[in-house]
């Protein structure tokens, strides 16, 4: 039989039950085929440049940095958790804390993997911290992600090393341990890094002064998407954890972690949720009643070209927001675990929507008189990129998932047993 | 352990001399002259006493660089002397009418703009204030050029670390901002870019 | 001791680390950026001295002036020369990129026989065995030029055909040219005397004639005002971008220009607007109105518009004899500031539009591309660039842009005598001749464009007439000599004629022309439509939605 | 050299549209002409819009705007966005520039800009063979992947400032800096000029009542100005603020 002589028993976790190799080559398989896909397009656009995707002169971004924000907002989980757990002592959500670094880790690896191709010159990328422009958002995001990538490797590689095999070099071994004294210090370097950088992310469009739909004035330098960016990112950061944690629940039929690390999570995720909305409401109707009518645009201009009608804005504020925050926040939620990850789901939709209207809304949208409304489809090299990066996502997570113990508190008490 | 820190040691030795020694010589590429021009004996023989003499400004400011081939005609129309390099420049180059390729040490980028009339007419700077005593050479240079970037050594300059730099070597826009900075003269990107 | 997988990682953990305090990463960092920056198989210019130097513009018979701008012995850039008398520093859209036309893809290179590969001296033999067994049509886009004077002496010789074909701005005249005898080729426009223009969907604004002599005398005289001294007034059935800037856009019915004529015709007549000599059309104003889709009243309120400010001109794009007739209505024929006659009289050109029975037809690269002859006889004709499939046996490639030197007669709708020589300033890209040269090489008797333009310099210095204008006006009289003047003109100065006011054009019209416009083979400068644009035009047709797309060949 | 403050008023009355500035401004900075390039992936550094007044038949107008880089003098989005310092404002001229060497196409710059005047080089710049011959000397051809926008035609103020120095003088001969754009206009619709200095005829056009500039309420401080007596055409400054603004868009 296949399986007794393609096995790969010893490098899983004492005690650990995991699926045959063959099975989990299996599942595998799709997922690298995606990321090849991606690997092959991204190629493309480096080696024949970026006439190979969609975006032009006026659609300057496109896909990619919706992609970027997006994943960036939802793998605010990996600080905000760690933020949580060392910083406000919170133990009893240490069980995710492992899941919530590989998450982080992949999220940002990705978002920047997918930037090294949708900036022109990659190869002078490292301009930016050569000749920096200190008044730009985007020099602060990528000082920022950059050393976050970095912190997030760091706590990546005591799991790493907690692999069964991997622990048996002594090296290691001390280096783990040295390192995992390292981690409280590194969640708080990472959590100031997270802040910024996801604020200015937020600043990215607030910013733009030439975009009166995008542009908002704020507290000091930081306009008030600054904020908005990091209240929404770590309120959806544990509901996306919530739902990749019962994704992983689902497919291995097992559970991970006690129930009231949900609940927690949910109450946690829903509070913050439900502050965002109302800030986001505030902000919104100074937009609309002050800044833009001040840089000369009537706020209904932005709303008349279909598909992006005020629907949109209910959608992202009353829909995405304001609904699932009150669900989360409602403690018998959290017993129902459809509706706790429907709500989950929900709260994470309505981020993404958020950064998608930040994004594609503000460049389709006319700035000059005789503009016309752009609409922009991306190419299939852009598409099949974004899937390579949610494929090698996967693939990283079912990895680490098989060999690592990322949730079993056991690997917590063999390492305190080790020395 | 003591073991082990020999080893990591062993593996530092190796690297810096790999990096130090070895690299800068594949990074390079030695490359001759099509003459071996001399700066000096023509300076001596030939009593060319001042750079400007070859090496003009035109009227309109710009700056004529290398002389043409006219320039050594003048002279060399017929060969002077035994040298090999004179019987290829007179065969070579002068009966056939082709400049010759030489090979420019201080070579700047297309998008680089460099006014020797600003530098030399309103900065009043001397030739060898950049050029150092080339002028005064009593033998040829072997260009160097870089493999990636296609630049020729002295943008960099001859000191791999450009710590233990001779003065006027290197060329790197952080030097141009240097004398710039020194001699208090606020000039922005455009003022030296294309 | 044995080196142990251990020891491996041990080593290579100090070999990375001692790789970081060395120039190696850093350098490479730096470096493959440098590398970005000048990436091998982008092109850069040469680092050459640039220079400046005069001619003309020969894409058209216009002949604007040209400031080039030359670096190692290329063309590397063209605007207006702003001394130029005729053109006075302005150019059409197509002049500025036209440097870049000689390595066009359609560009000849190489002569073709019948699509295949073929050669000089073939098309030589070819050419003279022709000419041995039968009379040879010599056919010309661009009469008056020294190398015409070769080719028409030549078909002459040769018992053969001279014809040409005019572009649009001479095919206008050609009515006059029937009423007055006088041909179109020595008759133009007194546009700076003239205060009221009616344009019949002329492109004025738009690269007509001379594109300087108007727009600058437009934006002198007419832009920017309600009450200007120039009224602009275009008769247009879309709107155009003559109309966006004209004084008053009259909005008519597609192909209605010569109802409207008759129209206006009836109003000045039947309510004595104009001193009541002429005939009177026999289409009445309530017909006129119907198909111009106007009103009576508006017709009418249009005619005396006309009268309001005069002298006023009617300008047709085409050949339209109502166009003209309403002029001769107007008394503005013969008169300031109406159609002119020049001093120097041409003699007239017999149309290409029917072809005589020829053994051969000779067609001189002047001759716009749409233009394929009606005939079974075989064609020669020289091109600078392939326009696309028409009937030809052999297609020999002319000089291009600058390659050539030229003379540049009067523009076709000049109101004075203009002579200017452009020479070529570059040299051809590929083995070319022109048509000229072609002739001279087979008949050794005929003449050469080089000696041709002397003589003319010559006459012009005999004759003490008119001034050499550039930045300053030179008589002729105060010229030291012949060679003088030609020099001037070798720099980019015209040589122009007193004004024409002097000269006699009488114009009496026995009744109102019947026979409607007669549009004649297209011309790129009312049309937009050139064979080949220069490749920057792309700018216009494809990048900017200014003009209606072209097929991306040409762009 | 004193501080200058390049400026444009371009008057509209006078513009028929006729692209002649696209052109030589092309040709001028050595823009590739790629036939695979389209309305909205071109690279046209001065852009000539066509507006209409959204009228239809006899009442129907147009006019043309030159869109080129506005040189925005206050918080001007680009400069500000920029994360390697690749776009300045120069001291001494204030001419907002573009340096595509230094750009690593991020195209943040070109989110930034209220008026579409950046462009992207999408492709590799690639000329018929033969051709790059006549390309420009004194502007670098730019590579694929970097925006680029007006510059100013900056080559031609180098070369003024060369024959200035050579000539022993600091101050430049305005005569010698001229934009290709505006020494191409047939109908001489574009001023150039320095509006730092009072008596420049351009200075004082620019504070005529008919003269205006295009989303001025933004604050960015544009140094181009545009001028119409046309009261439809001085309208197209601001976005139509009435809700019936669609079909105006020409």
């Amino acid at each position: 039989m296949a399986s007794s002589v393609l096995t790969d028993s010893r490098w899983i976790a004492r005690g650990e039950e995991r699926t045959s190799l063959p099975r989990f080559l299996l599942w595998l398989s799709p997922w690298a085929l995606l990321l090849a896909l991606g690997v092959y397009a991204a190629g493309l656009c480096l080696y024949y440049g970026l006439n190979q995707t969609n975006m032009d002169n006026r659609f300057a971004f496109g896909l990619w940095i919706f992609l970027d924000l997006g994943v960036i907002a939802l793998g605010a989980g990996a600080f905000f958790t760690g933020f949580l757990v060392y910083i406000l002592k919170r133990a009893e959500l240490k069980p995710i804390l492992n899941t919530a670094v590989v998450v982080g880790f992949i999220c940002y690896s990705g978002a920047v993997a997918i930037l090294m191709i949708d900036v022109g010159q990659p190869l002078r990328a490292w301009f930016t911290f050569w000749h920096p422009n200190t008044h730009s958002m985007l020099t602060e995001v990528t000082f920022c992600i950059s050393c976050y990538l970095l912190v997030l490797s760091l706590e990546y590689i005591p799991i790493l090393f907690r692999n069964r095999q991997l622990r048996k070099i002594p090296s290691f071994f001390i280096f783990e341990h040295q390192l995992h004294k390292l981690v409280p210090v590194l969640a708080a370097v990472g959590t100031l890094l997270s802040f910024f950088h996801q604020g200015s992310l937020g600043g990215l469009y607030g910013v733009l002064r030439g975009r009166p739909f995008a542009f908002r004035t704020g507290f000091l330098i930081w306009p008030s998407t600054f904020f908005l960016f990091i209240l929404s990112a770590i309120a959806s950061g544990p509901s996306f954890l919530m739902l990749v944690t019962a994704t992983v629940e689902k497919v291995t039929g097992r559970r991970l972690v006690p129930q009231e690390v949900f609940g927690r999570l949910a109450f946690i995720s829903g509070l913050l949720l439900a502050i965002y909305v109302a800030a986001k409401s505030v902000d919104t109707l100074v937009w609309l009643n002050v800044t833009s009518p001040s840089a000369g645009f009537a706020p209904w201009q932005y709303y008349s070209h279909k598909p992006f009608g005020t629907p949109i804005l209910f959608a992202e504020i009353v829909v995405f927001g304001l609904l699932p925050a009150s669900l989360l926040l409602f403690r018998k939620t959290a017993e129902h675990r459809g509706l706790l990850l429907t709500a989950a789901a929900m709260a994470c939709c309505g981020i993404l929507l958020n950064r998608f209207v930040l994004t594609v809304q503000t460049l389709a949208l006319p700035t000059l008189p005789f503009d016309e409304f752009l609409s922009y489809v991306p190419s299939w090299q852009e598409v099949a990129s974004f899937g390579g990066v949610i494929a090698y996502g996967v693939i990283v997570y079912s990895l680490s998932y098989r060999y690592l113990p990322l949730f079993g508190s056991k690997g917590e008490t063999t390492h305190v047993s080790g020395n | 352990m003591r073991r082990s820190i020999l080893v990591f040691a062993l593996g530092v030795a190796v690297a810096l001399f790999a990096g130090w020694f070895v690299f800068p010589r594949v990074l390079y590429v030695k490359k001759a002259q099509p003459l071996d021009f001399l700066h000096k004996t023509h300076a001596e023989k030939s009593g060319v006493a001042d750079c400007s003499e070859c090496h003009t400004l035109r009227d309109d400011g710009t700056f004529a660089g290398l002389p043409p081939m006219e320039k050594c005609a003048a002279c060399h129309s017929d060969r002077i002397g035994e040298s090999k390099a004179e019987t290829t420049l007179v065969n070579d180059y002068i009966k056939s009418g082709h400049e010759t390729p030489w090979l420019v040490y201080s070579r700047q980028p297309a998008n680089v703009w460099f006014s020797h009339a600003i530098h030399v007419k309103r900065a009043n700077l001397t030739c060898t204030d950049c050029h150092s005593t080339y002028g005064e050479s009593d033998q040829v240079r072997l260009y160097e050029v870089n493999r990636i970037s296609g630049y020729s050594r002295d943008i960099w300059g001859h000191s791999m670390s450009r710590l233990r730099r001779t003065p006027h070597d290197g060329m790197k826009m952080m030097d141009c901002e240097g004398c710039h900075k020194k001699h208090n003269v606020e000039v922005g990107c455009l003022g030296c870019h294309e | 001791m044995r080196f142990s997988r251990r020891d491996l990682l041990v080593w290579g953990a100090g070999a990375a680390a001692g790789l970081v305090v060395t120039p190696v990463p850093w350098k490479i960092l730096d470096d493959t950026s440098k590398w970005s920056q000048n990436w091998p198989w982008i092109p850069q210019p040469a680092r050459v001295p640039v220079e400046f130097k005069q001619s003309a513009c020969t894409l058209c018979p216009n002949g604007c002036g040209l400031r080039v701008r030359m670096a190692a012995g290329w063309a590397v850039g063209v605007a207006g020369l702003s001394t130029h008398s005729v053109s006075r520093g302005a150019l059409c859209p197509l002049g500025f990129g036209a440097h870049q036309l000689n390595w066009q893809p359609q560009r000849l290179r190489a002569v073709r026989h019948r699509g295949s590969a073929s050669s000089w001296s073939e098309a030589q033999a070819a050419f003279a065995k022709a000419r041995s067994e039968g009379p040879i049509v010599v056919i010309d886009g661009y009469p008056g030029r020294a190398a015409s004077f070769v080719l028409q002496s030549f078909a002459e010789k040769q018992s053969g055909n001279y014809r040409v074909v005019q572009g649009a701005e001479t095919r206008a005249l050609k009515p006059y040219e029937e009423w007055t005898g006088i041909p179109a080729a020595s008759l133009g426009y007194d546009l700076e005397n003239t205060t009221t223009i009616l344009s019949f969907g002329t492109p004025l604004l738009d690269g007509w004639g001379v594109p300087g002599r108007f727009t600058r005398l437009w934006s002198e005289r007419a832009a920017g005002t309600s009450d200007p001294q120039l009224r602009l007034i275009q008769v247009e059935s879309s709107f155009s971008r003559t109309a966006s800037k004209a004084w008053q856009w009259i909005h008519i019915r597609e192909g209605s220009d010569s109802a409207l004529a008759s129209g206006l015709a009836r109003v000045l007549v039947e309510q004595n607007l104009v001193p009541a000599h002429g005939p009177i059309p026999a289409m009445s104003l309530a017909e006129a109105a119907s198909q111009t889709g106007l009103t009576v009243q508006a017709i009418a309120d249009m005619a005396r518009m006309l009268i309001a400010k005069t002298p006023t001109l009617a300008i047709a794009p085409d050949n339209n004899p109502s166009i003209a007739a309403l002029n001769v209505l107007l008394g503005s024929v013969g008169t300031r500031g109406g159609i002119v006659r020049r001093t120097q009289s041409q003699q007239a050109y017999a149309s290409a539009d029917e072809i005589p029975n020829a053994r051969a037809i000779l067609i001189d690269s002047s001759v716009p591309w749409d233009f394929a002859p009606q005939s079974d006889a075989e064609v020669f004709r020289f091109a600078a660039w392939d326009g696309g499939p028409t009937k030809v046996d052999w297609l020999l490639p002319a000089p291009g842009f600058l390659e050539e030197l030229t003379d540049v007669p009067t523009a076709p709708t000049a109101s004075v005598e203009t002579y200017g020589i452009a020479p070529s300033l570059v040299k051809p890209v590929s083995e070319v001749q022109s048509a000229a040269q072609f002739v001279a090489g087979v008949d050794s008797s005929s003449s050469s464009p080089e000696k041709v333009i002397h003589t003319r310099c010559e006459e012009l210095y005999r004759k003490r007439s008119g001034a050499i204008v550039s930045k300053d006006r030179t008589p002729v009289s105060q010229l030291a000599s012949a060679q003088k003047l030609e020099e001037a003109l070798q720099n980019g100065a015209v040589w122009m004629d007193e004004p024409a006011s002097s000269v006699k054009l009488r114009c009496e019209l026995k009744e109102w022309p019947t026979n409607g416009p007669q549009p004649g083979p297209g011309n790129w400068t009312s049309e937009w439509a050139a064979p080949v644009l220069p490749p920057l035009a792309s700018k216009l047709y494809i990048e900017s939605d200014l003009r209606e797309s072209l097929h991306r060949g040409n762009a | 050299m004193s501080a200058a403050r390049y400026g444009m008023v371009i008057d509209l009355d006078r513009c028929t549209g006729c692209g002649s500035c696209m052109v030589a401004c092309a040709s001028e900075n050595n823009v590739p002409a790629l036939p695979q390039a389209t309305a909205r992936t071109g690279l046209t550094p001065i852009l000539v819009r066509e507006v209409s007044n959204g009228k239809q038949g006899a009442d129907h107008r147009e006019a043309f705007f030159p869109i080129m880089c506005m040189h925005c003098e206050h918080d001007t989005p680009c400069v500000k966005v920029c994360p390697q310092q690749a776009v300045e404002v120069d001291k001494a001229t204030g001419i907002v520039m573009q340096m595509p060497q230094r750009c690593l196409g991020c195209r943040y710059c070109m989110t930034a800009c209220p008026y579409h005047a950046r462009y992207y080089n999408w492709w590799d710049p690639s000329w018929p063979k033969g051709m790059e011959k006549s390309l420009n000397p004194g502007v670098a051809v730019r590579m694929r992947g970097v925006v680029e926008k007006c510059n100013l035609c900056h080559a031609r103020l180098h070369s003024a400032m060369e024959k200035a120095a050579a000539a022993g003088k600091r101050e430049i001969d305005q005569a010698d800096y001229v934009p290709a754009c505006v020494e191409a206009c047939p109908t001489g619709a574009i001023h150039f000029g320095n509006l730092a200095d009072a008596n420049d005829p351009v200075t004082k056009e620019s504070r005529s009542p008919e003269s205006f500039r295009l989303l001025a309420k933004l604050g960015t401080e544009p140094k181009l100005y545009y001028k119409s007596k046309e009261a439809w055409v001085r309208a197209m400054a601001e976005p139509n603020t009435a809700p019936t603004s669609e079909a105006q868009h020409g």
